[in-house]
């Protein structure tokens, strides 16, 4: 669905606004969409779940006690609702929400509220820079991706070898930070980090290149196309997505993918940049407030991207494991724009649940697996991982050419078409 | 589509790039900034490489007329590209130039700095022989 | 096509102006309700509640050199390979199996390096650390303890 | 010279040519920045605005594969190497790390004199003008690399390799030391 046109058609009063203002608004409200759905808001729910489930994982209660009515008593102006809310008519309200669950509301306020200490020493111009390019660098690659069904912000040509290029924005960022801070430990974290986010971006690259192999396309939303079909099936659902090709030969990049997501998002088993023991906090140490908070969220987005890229390259994005084509022609009789609600709906029900569902393998891998060692974490990108990873790229596109060698009648016919 | 700007606006940022490239690499003592005005300099390279492709005609030589194999005009477009991209596979290299000469030379910086204790391009210099 | 990359800008202003408008609007607000008291020890760097020792000064391991050698040069190989990667599907009538070993002998070569510098030792991330010892900082291994009968 | 800029078909109405003029603007004052400024790590990170602001002249230029490689190799790669090499080689007592210059005003002369020159020669040029379409890039590219250029594609390996090999060994010796 080109955004431009959609917005053209359906919006009437537009038609006289020249191009580029509707295109601006549409991108902007579709940006800002994203900022407050998919990484504001959900590094807060991200860090509730986190923390019940290493209550769980640790036997113990998570955040259990911040609900509704705790909230408002925090705060002068609204401890008088808070008052209320005890009394009979809306005694509800404190027992339906769930406790804990506004516990990262709270949070957010306290880091709102925090003192803001940039250190003595500290070179304050780039201490306080480096969130920006850090956010930056992480929130433009959502510009891409496809959301739902053919439905993203921009459909770049070059869709995700811009993810890739967009990402190392990050880490001059992390470099910054850990320079502007004027602590030892801080430096040395932001090098670590560097290193070992450079370090990784290569098999994940590499795995990334499978797949545009396969699909013959850098584009987000080419590439979620090229899944509706496979094993010669027109309409084949979860088989057609590009991590069960082949006979399940595509598992093998889509881990290694999924290793090196994990280890660029510095998230245990892969936190050495901020291995607590070790360096307090890694590149953020002297970072506090709402400052800090950027970093935080620069990380649960990172996160979420690389969930969201997992999904597009190798789980079909958008497309639900049953054959697309049948809510297709379902939707194909109602109302259009019924039809392109559920369709759009559709799209992001399964693009978002299989995202967030890498962001709960990530934080359950968080609380279940003790820290590499900085050697063989880098052992395991470069002897491991990286040769891999060049191996099975030469495997896959040897078996994509046995294929079409196999299917050569009609590439002959191309070519002499061309003749 | 008309690009928004005209060819010289390109080839004057390319041109002024040069020139801090080259104020860098003259009067910078420190070595890791000599190479940062070496990448200066690429950088504005590039920009004309890129800018010429995108503007200038190019010429007969680039185009799909001088691969040797015999086949049609439009064929041949469709196998070897457009002949505008040359500009961007010579940008592509300058790039690729680019990473190996600032990884080779910094290996020569750092081992610089760990026989003769800094890295002042006056003093290696004069220390050379 | 350069439409696309206005969204682009856009995404990137609007990580921008997120990151100010929340850093103004915790100034005036939090001008009015939170406390401001700066102090040398809380300015200072933080290093676990100890007195900072020393400067900033690190000496780094050249490793992280090393590594980000390899990587760049991985790095370039991968923005080769996607353009490759795009046409292969597209090209392959034309160049038959060709075009598949030109890639072979361009990932074989940068895999002739990876192997050379494997070899050679400069994946290990703690060899300098154990050649830098001398023999006599070097940790003795236990002696085997005797089995009390 | 502005003027003349101006003249030669850019339109002040377009907000794209603001765009462009804002990236123009970045690029420039940045790479000033980059020859002026006293600490090195200042030099640095005007450097990444630098090749950011390259990185949109490419787009401007409808190179969208060439901007996407621009910011991969150079911030993502380049900077942070250079980045590495600043903290490797410096002793780092204080983060205000002095980046001396010698011979300012010689330096300024000559670099004023090549400007002026390469200025002369873009805007003395009579160019055969013929703009391409704005196309999507990376398919012609890879089909330049698989066609006439396939040699250079397989030599740029052999240079890597030469690189890494040799970039290597010179950490090596600078290790045994």
């Amino acid at each position: 669905m080109d955004l431009l046109l959609f917005v053209r058609t359906h919006l009437s009063f537009l038609k006289s606004w020249p191009d580029w203002i509707v295109y601006v608004l549409v991108v902007f409200v579709f940006a800002f969409a994203i900022l407050n759905t998919l990484v504001a808001p959900l590094t807060g729910i991200s860090t509730y779940i986190e923390r019940r489930l290493a209550g769980r994982v640790q036997y113990r209660w998570g955040p259990n006690r911040v609900g509704f009515r705790s909230l408002l008593a925090s705060l002068p102006i609204t401890r008088w609702m808070a008052r209320l809310a005890d009394k009979q008519p809306f005694k509800f309200l404190g027992s339906k929400i769930p406790g804990g669950l506004l516990q990262f509301a709270a949070d957010g306020l306290k880091l709102f509220m925090k003192e803001d200490i940039v250190p003595t020493g500290a070179d304050k111009m780039m201490f306080k820079l480096s969130p920006y390019i850090v956010l930056a660098g992480s929130f433009a690659a959502f510009a891409v991706f496809p959301v739902s069904h053919g439905c993203s912000a921009t459909n770049l040509n070059i869709g995700i070898f811009y993810v890739i290029a967009i990402s190392s924005l990050v880490v001059p960022g992390i470099l910054m930070a850990g320079w502007g801070s004027a602590n030892k430990w801080s430096l040395f974290g932001g090098m670590r980090s560097a290193a070992q986010i450079v370090s990784y971006e290569i098999p994940v690259g590499i795995a990334l290149l499978t797949t545009v192999m396969l699909a013959g396309t850098m584009n987000m939303n080419e590439i979620v196309t090229a899944q509706r079909s496979g094993y010669g099936i027109e309409s084949a659902g979860a088989l057609g997505w590009f991590a069960f090709r082949y006979g399940g030969l595509m598992l093998i990049p889509f881990l290694i993918y999924f290793i090196g997501g994990c280890a660029e998002v510095n998230r245990t088993p892969f936190d050495l940049p901020e291995a607590e023991s070790e360096l307090v906090s890694g590149y953020h140490t002297e970072y506090s407030g709402f400052r800090w908070s950027f970093f935080f969220m620069a990380e649960y987005s990172n996160m979420f991207a690389v969930g969201a890229i997992a999904t597009t390259m190798f789980l079909g994005g958008p497309l639900p494991p049953y054959p697309v084509q049948w809510t297709e022609a379902l939707f194909a009789g109602m109302n259009p724009n019924l039809a392109l609600i559920l369709r759009f709906t559709e799209g992001f029900a399964w693009f978002f649940a299989k995202s967030y569902f890498f962001v709960l393998v990530m934080i359950h891998m968080r609380w279940t697996l003790p820290r590499y060692r900085v050697d063989q974490l880098m052992g395991l990108c470069y002897k491991v991982l990286i040769p891999i990873a060049l191996t099975w790229f030469v495997i896959m596109c040897g078996v994509k050419m046995f294929r079409m060698e196999t299917t050569l009648p009609r590439a002959t016919a191309a070519v002499e078409a061309h003749r | 589509m008309m690009p928004v700007a005209s060819l010289e606006w390109f080839l004057m940022i390319a041109a002024f790039l040069f020139a801090c490239g080259i104020y860098t690499i003259l009067t910078r003592k420190n070595a890791v900034s000599v190479l940062m005005g070496v990448e200066l300099v690429l950088n504005s390279a590039n920009i004309n490489l890129v800018a010429f492709a995108r503007f200038v005609k190019p010429a007969a030589s680039l185009g799909p007329q001088s691969v040797p194999i015999p086949m049609e005009s439009g064929a041949a477009a469709v196998i070897y590209g457009a002949p505008w991209a040359s500009g961007h596979v010579f940008a592509a290299f300058v790039i690729i130039l680019a990473a190996a000469e600032a990884a080779v030379a910094l290996g020569i910086i750092l081992g610089i700095y760990r026989s003769m204790g800094g890295v002042d391009v006056d003093e290696v210099s004069a220390l050379k022989g | 096509m350069r439409f696309d990359y206005v969204g682009v800008l856009v995404f990137l202003a609007l990580a921008v102006g997120f990151v100010f408008i929340g850093m103004t609007a915790q100034r005036i607000v939090s001008r009015l309700v939170r406390s401001n008291k700066p102090g040398a020890a809380k300015l200072s760097p933080y290093e676990c509640g100890e007195e900072p020792v020393g400067g900033t000064f690190i000496r780094f391991n050249i490793r992280f050199y090393v590594l980000a050698l390899v990587f760049i040069v991985f790095d370039v190989e991968i923005v080769l390979l996607f353009p490759w990667a795009r046409v292969f599907q597209e090209l392959y009538p034309f160049y038959r199996s060709v075009i598949f070993w030109d890639m072979v002998v361009f990932v074989g070569i940068l895999a002739l390096g990876l192997a050379y510098i494997w070899g050679k030792g400069d994946l290990e991330w703690n060899r300098a650390f154990r050649r830098h010892l001398s023999p006599a900082e070097k940790v003795p291994r236990p002696a085997p303890r005797k089995e009390s009968p | 010279m502005i003027l003349t800029l101006a003249a030669a078909g850019s339109s002040w109405a377009d907000p794209a040519f603001w765009v462009f003029l804002a990236f123009a603007a970045m690029t420039v004052g940045s790479a000033v920045l980059v020859a002026a400024t006293r600490n090195i790590v200042y030099s640095a990170y005007a450097l990444l605005l630098t090749f950011f602001g390259v990185a949109g002249l490419y787009v401007f230029l409808d190179a969208d594969f060439i901007a996407a490689a621009q910011v991969l190799v150079y911030i993502g790669g380049i900077l942070v190497l250079i980045l590495f090499g600043v903290m490797l080689t410096n002793r780092i007592h204080d983060i205000h790390l002095s980046n001396e210059t010698t011979h300012p005003v010689t330096g300024a002369i000559i670099a004023g004199a090549v400007f002026l020159v390469l200025a002369y020669v873009a805007l003395r040029t009579d160019w055969e003008l013929d703009p391409r379409p704005a196309v999507p890039t990376s398919q012609e590219i890879g089909k330049a690399f698989m066609g006439k250029y396939l040699l250079a594609f397989e030599a740029a390996s052999v240079l890597l390799l030469a690189a890494l090999i040799g970039a290597a060994y010179l950490a090596r010796r600078g290790e045994k030391e």
